[in-house]
Formats: structure tokens, C-alpha cells, sequence
């Protein structure tokens, strides 16, 4: 069983239709999955609705594929820093979800679980209530939120081994892994593989049944958003 | 003499408990952390899954991979976790952090906080906002008293859209601190900035409070 | 003659497909693991929070803190990865998991599976069996064909209380395979072991079934 | 902020009153928190609830409880190879929530997380419906469970940092993640304490934020239920 392809075009091949839906992984552009992006917007596929904490920042991440026009949807809690996504939505092209970080991340890991719908404070008495199911618990008021489990999901990882299973590094970690969860296919980028049974088993953040495709993206660039440093005491 | 910006921060530091596990917003709520009591150990929180947030990196420290919520590179500490975004709000929504200080733009009587959007303005999102007001044990909402048009924020209802209902539990601003026991209570007025009066945050609020001053 | 209880856990190991991941029951189940084909990459789970069983310990190798879900100790191999038990059933419940063999007590003609209780008698619990009825993609149930009363456990609907309903996507028993190709399908007899006739599987069967036989 | 107490007693002084909700880790015998069981059957406290995969063996775990009467009602999957279970089950003496493994983890998880209740697809149309609410998603069925959140988890891991971080070993996670976070305060038994520091913050399975008191426990027996093996061939 060979998990592991030569490019992300490869790793794509028969998996992305017009008007399909994606699970992206990544926090800002800190754990975004740059050549499954790329490889997308090269294909072409179009209408897209994606799942994603943001939506990149002006032809970066997410970004890119705003620029190409190929998304219809975006599901996501915060969407500031892009200019050309704020031109889109402005003029009614593009259509947003505005959904809690904490339920969003939520309802990819209950989707991936297995469940359809849960309930949560979150977001009660708010207009993200709005035409969802209230239910009263042991005196308070809960709303009730759906699962998503997308087309595919497409991740970035830090290692893989080659049975497929991951490491993710730091805070890099973020939405990748329920993501990875949330769809009927993952495929998931990484900076480098290692062979199986160098990871040690306990410290293996996603097991290999998830990561069904995986290609090496290094090398990376990793772009920051806001690059904030503090000065050494002078000697 | 009103707070300043740092004064105010200093002020909600003041509610730290030793072993606190605590969520700090972006603003003013960020240099809390700079204000914690010598000898306590604060473990500050990340909701983009980290927990023991160190200080800003040396210039050749920056690591793309280690952020903040507000995207800002950061360092570990030796206490450092890190998890996904699905176990960190399960902390924050589980109600395992001890407090959160926040932003807002308005804040009501009945303790609704309004900070996420302004209707016909470009919505940017709520971010983790609405989880923390919803999960965390204790939110205090640091602000200036009032706008920059001179508007009272604390006021009998919010007329934004909400981020949390019935959810504040102490509301900090360069003038005073309010408080209030339980979400069945009112808020209480229970501290001023150095110089300024009772009857100076009474004629800039039009929320309805109770006076609670403890003599000097 | 008849299949003996490794020839049906072979009959089921011709059901794995390479790169599958597997959750094996107890009993004839676990002797599926002794029949994957060579050169086929299959990986089993344990839903006690492992991906990766390896074969049982040699005596000097047995770890406490390393046992299946039937707590026997067993040992790991190079792809193993452990993980908690919230994290294992997300695994099955979401549907990651491929393929699930299990005994079963009753099957009823429309799919459902009686495995967990006899009224009257000591209920043990039904420990993970209705989640990975309930999750796993094709459920393949191995059993005797009748009980050891002679009584048929293929039946037209169960009489003991239910483990899953209308879940089950294979039955193997020591007579024959029943398939079916959806759960809005009927099953259909699609295999003999040596020497047995379809007119015996019919004579010990009560439930309806459609006799889709390829002549050998 | 000390969390290191001396002994199993002093670690659950405070906390332990009759009638109060237990969320014990554990998988059979592997990974139980054996001091923390030993402290509570020694301070004789009564009419408990306990959350717990299994219920011991006679005499072993949470066994130890039973026999000593101390247990009201278990919450559980699994409860065969326990005599004394068997008999006072049997005699109306013991109330059982039979509870499907994988509902009963994701109940713990929901709990900690702050979600009073989920949909589940395992169970439907079988006992484990009765009585609960059945909604359709997407032309499924699925039951309402309820968040179980405890007034004390109980909890064994491997090692802790002394502030408080976790990490398990092998099989012995199981249960003891997610009924670490499922209750109102958790205390940890652990076989080692290591420096802060000493652990790598990728490869942390529980957050120092759940681990409010721990002890050291060791030396561990651990005992074993089915001990199976395979002979080495001949040389």
C-alpha cells in the first residue's frame, strides 16, 4: 500500500469536482497546506466550499484561490487581512459562514467522529443562533451545531512515516488535525518522511488511518503574518 | 487621573490567583501579562492550541510555527503544551480556564458583551471571541469608558450585534471597575481611578449599576 | 464437509483488501489475523486505543500497559500508534475503519445483529460491539450456522435484544456465505463450504434469503 | 502552585463526599489508578457513581469498592470477570447504566469540552435508545447522549511534569484522557515526576491545566488478566 505520491497534482488525480467541498487545515498561514493550494488552483476546479479558520491574506494561502475566483462558499471564524476577499464579499460573489474558532473546530472533529450534530454554549442569544435548534440542559440554553465532513480534506503535516502517520509541529498542529478527520479522503502535505517505526508510537498525533495520499512539499517557505520580536540586553 | 492603557492591565492582574490558567484577547488585555504578581505562576493560554505563552522571540528565535491567536511569532516556556484546535476549545468551552480579559465595544447591564461586529462595516469574524465568553470561568472586559465620540459603553442594552449573552462578570475601564457576584446580580461600582468621582462615571454611564465603594 | 472455525476466518480474510484497516472481534475473528494474505498490508485496531496489533508478546517481552480489547497482552509492531479511547471509537464511529468481524448470537434476514444480552441471564454489557456495528464501513459476521440446540441463528427476526440494526453486510458460517450488496437489499447465499448443498443451508435456515450461487 | 502531594489521602482530602460522581480511568486492570481506589475504599465514603469502562475484577480495582459496598450505581460497558459485581447486580443491590464503549468515552470527552449532549448513531434501535430522543440527520436516525461531567475524575498516567503536564504509556491512555478533563477536579496517580522542561511539548497527551493534584504511586503491580504469549522458536 503506497501512501506516497510524487507531486500534489498526483495526490489529487480523481479526487476534486466542480462545486465539492474541503476541509483545509492551518491557523492564519501557520500550517496551511501551500502545494495541495497550488495544486488546486492549477486544476481549475471551481464553486468550491471551504472549511477553513481564515481564508489566507491577498494571493497566500486560501488566498490564491480567492483571486482565481474557483470559491463559491467559505466556513470560517475570521477573515480579516485580505483585501480581495473583503472586495468579494462586499459585492455579494462570494457567500460566508461566519462560524465560532471553537465550533468550527468542533464540528470538523464530531464530523470526523461520527457525529452529526452537537450542543454548545457557544454563541447563544448571538446571530450565529440564528435558525438553529435551542435546547435547555440542566437550566441552560445550548444551540445545536452541525458535524461537516467534506469531499476531502487536505492538511500539512510536519513528518509522516510511511504507513501515514503524523507529527505536526508546535502550533502548526491548530485545525490540521480534526480536519484531517473530516472528509471521506485526506491527503496530507509534509515537510518530510521518515521511515516507519522512527516515530515513537505514543507520541503520533494523527494514526495512519487517516493520511490516505501524501506527498513531500519542502521545501517550505512559511510565510508570517506578523513577525514580532523582542531585543537581546545589551552584554 | 484616569488609567492608562497599562494601568488598566495592571489592574486586571490584580484578579490573578496563583495556578490560574488564563486566556488574554489582543489590546490591552495582551499587556496583562506583563503585570503578573512576582511569585504567581500564571499559565497563559492560546486558542490556537498552546499552552505557557512566552515571551515575544529574540530576533533569530522566530519560528513560523509558533504563534499566537493574534498570528504574532512567540517562544515556548518549559511548562509549553501543544495541542489541535479542537482540544483547545474543548478547554475553553469545558470551562477549564480560570479567566479570560477581553476587548469590547459595548457591554450591557445585564452583562452582554457586543465585540465582534458592526453592522454595514466589513465583518472580519468573531474568531474565538464567542468561546471564550460562553466557556471561561471568570471574563473580565478591559475599555476606555467611553468612545472616542465620547458615547457611554456600558449602557442598558447593546445595540451591536452580541458576542456573548449575560456573560461579563467584571468590566475594567481608565475610570473604574464594576463588578457584579453572579450573573443574577447587578453590576456593582466597587473602584475608581485615582482622582476621578463617583459622580464624574455616574453622569458618563447610562447603564444602571449600584455603588459600592469601599472608603480610601 | 463443512468449514471448521479457521476456514471461516479464512473465508472472511478473502474479504481484506490491501491498505485496509481492520477491527477484529473475539473468538474466530481474532483468527483472521493468522490469514491475511502475504504481501497485503492490513492493520488492525484495537478499540482500546491502538492502530497496529502485532502478534502476542514472547514471555519475556509481556507489558501490562499492552493489551487488546479482550486484555489479553499482546505487542506492537513498527506502524503502531496508540491513542485514547475517545480517540479509537471517533475512529470507528466516524467510519474510518474498513472492515469489522464479529461472532453474533441471532442475525435477522433484514441485517440486524443480536449479539450482547440473553434476557435472564448475567448481561456482561455490550463493551464496544454496538459502535462498531454502528461505525464500521461492511460488518462481516462469523458464526455457526445453527446453535449448539441445532436451532438457526440466520433467522427472519431476532429474539434477543439487539446489538445494531439493519448493520451487518456478510454472514460466514461453517455452511456458507450470505451476502448482501446494501442495506435495502436482501442477503443472498453466495458461497457453499465443500459438499454442502444449498438444499441443506435452506433446511437450517429460517430466514429469507435469495440464492445467488456461481455454479464452480 | 504546588501539585505534588504526599500520598493518595492527602491528594483527595477535601474532596470526597457520599453520593458524589466518579470518573475513573482505566481499561480492565491496565492503566487504573490503584492508589487513588485504595484511598477512596479507605475513607469509607458511600452511595458512589461511577463512570468507568469496567468495574474491576473481584477484589482488583475498582472491585475493591464493590466489595466493600461503597459503590451505588456504575456507568460502564463492560462488567464480566467480577463475581461480587455478578452477585449484588443480580440481587438489585447495585444499580448498572449499561453504556456502549465508544458513547461512553465520547460522553467524557462531550463532558469536558462542554457539550451537554450529542447525536450518535450507536445504539439506535436497540436498549440503549429507550427513552432517548431520536433525531434524523441527512435520512439517519440518531440517539441524544448526554455529557457525563463528574464531581472527581480519577486518572493513572505514566509520567507528569511538575507542572502538571501528562503523558500515558502505550494501552494505559484508554479512558484516562478523556475522564481527566470530565470533571469538576482531577487527580492524577503517576509512576514518575520529571522536571518541567524534560518532556517535549509536541508529545504531551494531557495539558498541565487538568492535572490539579497528582502523587507518585509507584512501585506498580500491574496486574495482568489474560497473560498471552507466543514461544520463540528453536534456535
Amino acid at each position: 500500500m503506497q501512501k506516497l505520491y510524487p507531486d500534489a497534482a498526483a495526490a489529487l488525480d480523481g479526487l476534486l469536482f466542480d462545486g465539492m467541498t474541503i476541509c483545509a487545515g492551518g491557523f492564519g498561514l501557520c500550517g496551511i497546506p501551500e502545494r495541495l493550494i497550488d495544486a488546486i488552483q492549477a486544476s481549475g476546479v471551481k464553486d468550491l466550499t471551504i472549511a477553513s479558520n481564515n481564508a489566507g491574506i491577498d494571493n497566500e494561502g486560501l488566498g490564491k484561490l480567492l483571486r482565481t475566483r474557483q470559491v463559491k462558499k467559505m466556513i470560517s471564524s475570521y477573515v480579516g487581512e485580505n483585501k480581495e476577499f473583503e472586495r468579494q464579499y462586499l459585492a455579494g460573489e462570494l457567500e460566508v459562514e461566519f462560524c465560532p474558532q471553537g465550533t468550527l473546530a468542533e464540528r470538523c472533529r464530531a464530523g470526523g467522529a461520527g457525529i452529526p450534530g452537537f450542543y454548545t454554549k457557544t454563541g447563544v442569544g448571538t446571530k450565529v443562533a440564528e435558525g438553529k435548534e435551542v435546547k435547555n440542559f440542566d437550566g441552560q440554553d445550548y444551540i445545536l451545531e452541525r458535524g461537516i465532513f467534506a469531499d476531502l480534506a487536505i492538511v500539512k503535516a510536519w513528518r509522516a512515516d510511511e504507513s501515514g502517520n503524523l507529527q505536526f509541529r508546535k502550533t502548526a498542529r491548530n485545525f490540521n488535525q480534526p480536519m484531517a478527520t473530516a472528509a471521506k479522503i485526506c491527503v496530507v502535505e509534509v515537510e518530510e518522511i521518515v521511515p516507519t517505526g522512527s516515530m515513537d508510537p505514543d507520541a503520533i498525533h494523527l494514526p495512519s488511518i487517516y493520511a490516505k495520499r501524501m506527498i513531500v512539499g519542502a521545501p517550505y517557505d512559511k510565510k508570517i503574518e506578523f513577525r514580532t520580536t523582542r531585543q537581546r540586553e545589551a552584554a | 487621573m484616569p488609567w492608562d492603557r497599562n494601568q488598566i492591565a495592571a489592574r486586571a492582574a490584580q484578579e490573578l490567583r496563583d495556578g490560574y490558567y488564563v486566556n488574554l484577547g489582543i489590546g490591552i488585555p495582551t499587556l496583562v501579562a506583563n503585570n503578573i504578581p512576582a511569585g504567581m505562576t500564571v499559565t497563559l493560554q492560546s486558542e490556537n492550541g498552546m499552552l505557557g505563552i512566552g515571551p515575544f522571540p529574540y530576533d533569530d528565535e522566530v519560528d513560523p510555527d509558533l504563534i499566537n491567536a493574534g498570528k504574532q511569532t512567540i517562544s515556548e516556556l518549559a511548562s509549553t503544551s501543544y495541542f489541535s484546535s479542537s482540544d483547545s476549545f474543548a478547554m475553553i468551552r469545558g470551562g477549564h480556564i480560570d479567566l479570560t480579559v477581553l476587548g469590547a465595544m459595548e457591554i450591557a447591564e445585564n452583562g452582554d458583551i457586543a465585540n465582534w461586529m458592526i453592522p454595514g462595516k466589513m465583518i472580519k469574524g468573531m474568531g474565538g471571541a464567542m468561546d471564550l465568553v460562553a466557556g471561561v470561568k471568570k471574563i473580565i472586559v478591559v475599555m476606555e469608558h467611553n468612545s472616542k465620540a465620547g458615547d457611554p459603553k456600558f449602557i442598558p442594552a447593546c445595540t451591536l450585534p452580541l458576542t456573548g449573552k449575560n456573560v461579563v462578570d467584571m468590566i475594567i475601564t481608565d475610570l473604574c471597575v464594576f463588578h457584579r457576584v453572579d450573573h443574577d446580580s447587578p453590576f456593582r461600582l466597587i473602584e475608581l481611578a485615582p482622582g476621578v468621582t463617583a459622580e464624574e462615571v455616574r453622569a458618563k454611564t447610562t447603564a444602571h449599576y449600584e455603588e459600592a465603594l469601599v472608603a480610601a
